[in-house]
């Protein structure tokens, strides 16, 4: 959880220096959901997101030099420069990215999980999609889909309040996301989206529960966004009290709160914990910078498998 | 064509369009365990127009999987499955319908690839049924493979005979690239002669279904039948159309065209599509960005009529290229 | 629900004989779910419908005459043989048509709806849709854009168990199909659709409920189609006595019994009715034979109001 | 374009595209109550791209309506609206997002007067945001005009200065037909005179923006600047470059393209969109119909490589047209 929030932090710098550009969105307070889901997966899951997945990405295990260099559109990067802060992808660690079409990761991660259930393999596919793409029409068919088919796919809504700009019951005309769930028939529940250790309980129920053969589950994790939505946004619509009292609930400070308690940390531990996560980011950085850029005669490489072919 | 053997000792008995199609998926599904097939009613149904008849009961329904009316959600099935190992063929009852998928397509299958940098190839084939001319109306009756032909990333196949119904499935599917195959609703029916010898077709290079040396006539797909038609016609004339049959929208094969033209020196395409915007367009642009100097005339198109497809027999007969409008386009071109 | 019965019948035989072409799809059998839900609606009100919408055109008064000159391709037909059989249309008693995309006929309806609330009428827009069109992402959009927005819009959904020849189970995980609007937060309950007195009951409050402000209500009408999906449709999905137990509760049969019963006919009027019918119909093609196709020349009339423009 | 007073006593104040833009809306919501805008965070965000910013405030939430994320269903409700007497401005965020509700805007928007036999007019307009540029990647960078322009029923329009910015929405809804606007990303900013003597534009007629003798670049939209950028670079060797806006690109007004090209005899089109398949086909195959014996050079096209546009800035930069690749094409075509 540290490195993704100081990661974003020094994105955030690193915006307005110009070297990253693009449409970018931070998860900055939000990380409870991606590391507590996370450590629920296994190395053979796969993970589907979408373009707020700094997070996800990191909590998957793609290196912290890979994204970087991605997000300065190098050579080096996770996709090889041409994705970008929105789309990010590690095939090797099954995270299949970054889908910058709000939604448009549902059907895929029920693909993925057809191929699982169809080749008989114990496998999950972990989809991440927000509180807005409840609404668009691709969650409904998704989730008739894969509770038709039983299909082995976590679905993890990130209900962060807003869609863009658009609260929650401006987008929904009933804002109880995991009843609606259920009623596709599959098991569906809520959890406290803030804590990470509630977190990774819930998802590990439901993803072994999946794993056996239960057929999708739904998980809501109610969250926050203490950013605004993307770079651009001058974040009219969220009333400065709201945010703050999110903000007491800050996951970092919570998770810390409870490892100074049962005596896991103390300063010195939190001190060379931000030390190394420092010291990653600032290799990931140098790194990006000094990597090449991806010459301009490949702009055509991999638009096919075989060149020329369409 | 390539990949056609020798054609000595070849048998070449009759097929449908239908038949061949359904003999190649059969094919493909007894040759590959990842390979299935997915769509509204392709199971029990036996597919809207018949073409998976009996497959069900060949390959059970895990195989041969009937899906909800949700075309985003099922194309997108098929392009996750995709990238998860398998091999699905997806069938999209009609390209009408496929609108509602059209950002599956574009976005995911056609782009994933670019967009990892490499890693994620996207095994998929879908299949549609596309065209008009069964006085189905405005909604069933559209032509857009032009728009498909637009996305990099994707390969867009039209087979109108037997032989390409027969095999293009197989070399679709051993493309590690998505393909979008469009069978045209009044080829169902049509009947051929397969030609046994052939093994497997190329996807990358147009047909000329009939030599002539007076003019290029361009087509592909339900086009094909009309082109034919209208060039016996022009023979009687003493006119010697030549046939291609563009057989792949994306790529197209410009070599196969420019050489066309460069003998005969004047063309005209038929496409079902509307006019305006229609791959036509792209077709006409391209011989005359590598043909000018070999052109004696304008290209021509023959195109369909600016109209939502109207229901009327009289009116859509009206709106569709005909064989006697292929002819007065080619009688202005050599004129 | 007699006429609309004879006039499907004698379209069988107008299909044979190639007077009738395209795509056909009967409604025999569904008859009760059109007249009961046409009751209860007013003139001022508007429907939407679906490819398989004679029941329901003739049920809003859409003339025999113009729907049948519509099914020969006529210029008298009622959209003046550019739509036929799937695409009814008549603007005069707002009746929107006629989509032959499945669901595609949601969010219109959700339109008409809008404006009447934007504009403050009492009009109840009605939109009738299948089993199968529940499945489409456009279902969910509409079901939560009309809840939110509180859209006087009457959604009767005729669930006739198939879509095509896909069974309801599978098309849904889950097939409780009233429950799940209910999750949109909209009243939603489900009616005998063989019994045209209990639709009409249902259909009536639930319009009644919509035009009092209640916003959008939901109803399911348990229904099945005696015939195949088309007329090129071997129906091999289905059982035989499956139908059969569905035929003994053809809604026609039941209406005349009850009407019986109540001695509100006899053999008498029963035949008289069906000659009224009979003559009606027979008119209706002998006008249709009759009437001019559209010229040629006019093949570009309407697709733009003003000529050229597109 | 018509439509123009006559210019004396006129004021040019200066305006953002975006700024213009906000004053059609608004001066469109102050003049027809049944007027609204509706789309994804038009209201309380003020817009994706702060075009409808302060409009809430004046108008109020019912004719400023935000949506939910559900493209078919708000433009299908677009449309029943405007069946229903009123007239929405529906704004889908960009074109990118457009494909999911592209369904309704070909089988009802573009459909329904026709297949109703002229009974149903559908007076709603569409606006999106458009094209490439700022590093967005594959799935922002859609400019997908071109498939809109092939739509019979439908008019597209691509405001591309100030003036057409300010003026073509009150046009448009004065269409008793479905009208679809692109607005291209990076003109949002772009800053320019606007003509107070003008009250209304034409949607029929393209405009010379540059007058020239030597060569017509053909182009629209956010590609006007390029082409005008590489217009002043060839003056300075002697070229003299006629840049026509089209504005319009469904109707296409060949009026204006023919008469520009038989007066320079060359043309160059230039179009953000994909080559193949693209508009700029259309374009050029008119030319070659209408002015094939005017012409001395073949027709060239300037368009995005056939890539799903990468986020990296010189793969970006090299994937789009350019005032540079218009420079060289220009000068192939006056070779
Ligand atoms: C289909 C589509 N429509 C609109 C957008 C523009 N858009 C990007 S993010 C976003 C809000 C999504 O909200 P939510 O799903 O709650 O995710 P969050 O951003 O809150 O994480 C919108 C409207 C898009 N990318 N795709
Ligand atoms: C979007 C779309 N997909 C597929 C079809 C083909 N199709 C026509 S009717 C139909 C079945 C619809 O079933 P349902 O909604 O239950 O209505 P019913 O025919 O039973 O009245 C299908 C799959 C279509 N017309 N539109
Ligand atoms: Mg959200
Ligand atoms: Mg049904």
């Amino acid at each position: 959880m540290l490195l993704i929030r100081r990661f974003e932090e020094r994105c955030v710098e690193l915006y307005s220096a110009a070297k990253i550009r693009g449409f970018v969105h931070l998860y900055i307070g939000e990380e409870a959901v991606a590391v507590g889901v996370g450590q629920s997966l296994r190395e053979e899951d796969a993970v589907v997101s979408t373009y707020r997945e700094h997070g996800h990405a990191l909590a998957r295990g793609v290196p912290t030099q890979a994204v970087m260099a991605e997000m300065f559109g190098k050579a080096t990067g996770c996709s090889r420069g041409r994705g970008g802060s929105m789309h990010l992808f590690d095939a090797g660690r099954r995270f299949y990215g970054g889908n910058a079409i709000v939604a448009g990761g549902l059907p895929l991660a029920a693909g993925l999980a057809l191929a699982d259930r169809m080749r008989g393999t114990e496998r999950v596919t972990c989809c991440f999609f927000g509180d807005g793409a409840y609404a668009e029409g691709e969650f409904h068919e998704t989730a008739n889909l894969a509770a038709l088919w039983q299909l082995p796919l976590l679905l993890v809504c990130e209900n962060n309040l807003y869609a863009m700009g658009t609260s929650l019951a401006r987008e929904h005309a009933q804002t109880n996301l995991a009843m609606r769930a259920a009623s596709y028939g599959m098991p569906a529940w809520t959890v406290d989206g803030m804590d990470v250790l509630a977190v990774e309980a819930a998802a590990r129920r439901a993803a072994e529960s999946v794993r056996a053969g239960g057929g999708p589950h739904f998980l809501e994790a109610r969250t926050y966004r203490f950013r605004a939505h993307s770079m651009y946004d001058p974040d009219r619509y969220r009333n400065k009290d709201e945010i703050a009292q999110w903000k007491t609930r800050d996951p970092l400070d919570g998770l810390e709160g409870i490892l100074r308690t049962a005596g896991a940390v103390d300063d010195g531990v939190i001190k060379r914990l931000e030390e190394d996560v420092t010291t990653e980011i600032d290799t990931a950085v140098r790194a990006a910078e000094a990597a090449p850029y991806e010459p301009v005669t490949d702009l055509l490489r991999f638009v096919t498998s075989t060149p020329g072919s369409a | 064509m390539n990949a056609r053997r020798p054609a000595e000792g070849a048998e070449t008995p009759r097929s449908t369009y239908r038949e061949a199609l359904r003999e190649g998926l059969r094919e493909a599904l007894r040759g590959d365990e990842r390979v299935f097939l997915m769509g509204e009613d392709v199971g029990r149904y036996g597919g809207c127009f018949g073409v998976s008849l009996g497959l069900l009961e060949e390959f059970g329904p895990d195989r041969i999987r009937d899906t909800p009316l949700s075309e985003s959600a099922f194309v997108g099935a098929g392009i996750g499955a995709a990238l998860g190992g398998l091999r699905p063929v997806v069938e999209i009852m009609t390209v009408n319908f496929s609108l509602l998928a059209l950002d599956q397509v574009l976005n995911n299958a056609a782009t994933l690839l670019h967009m990892s940098g490499g890693q994620l190839n996207v095994p998929v084939v879908i299949r549609m049924t596309t065209g008009a001319g069964r006085q189905l109306g405005a909604q069933h009756s559209h032509s857009l493979e032009g728009w498909y032909a637009h996305i990099p990333g994707i390969r867009v196949l039209t087979p109108a005979t037997v032989d390409d119904a027969r095999h293009m499935l197989a070399a679709a599917l051993d493309d590690p690239d998505p393909v979008v195959l469009f069978e045209h609703g009044s080829l169902y029916n049509e009947e051929g002669a397969l030609d046994t010898a052939i093994r497997s077709v190329s996807l990358d290079s147009a047909a000329v279904r009939r030599a002539g040396t007076d003019v290029s006539v361009i087509t592909y797909g339900g086009s094909l039948p009309k082109a034919l038609a209208a060039a016996e016609e022009l023979a009687g004339d003493g006119i010697d159309a030549e046939v291609v049959d563009l057989r792949s929208l994306r790529p197209l094969d410009d070599a196969t065209v420019t050489e066309s033209v460069a003998r005969t020196h004047r063309a005209v395409i038929v496409d079902e599509g509307w006019r305006s915007g229609s791959i036509s367009g792209e077709i006409s642009a391209r011989i005359t960005e590598q043909s000018f100097y070999d052109l004696d005339a304008p290209v021509q198109r023959v195109c369909s009529q600016e109209v939502p497809i109207p229901y009327a027999r009289q009116l859509e007969e009206a709106a569709l290229p005909q064989p006697a409008s292929i002819v007065a386009a080619v009688r202005q071109a050599v004129a």
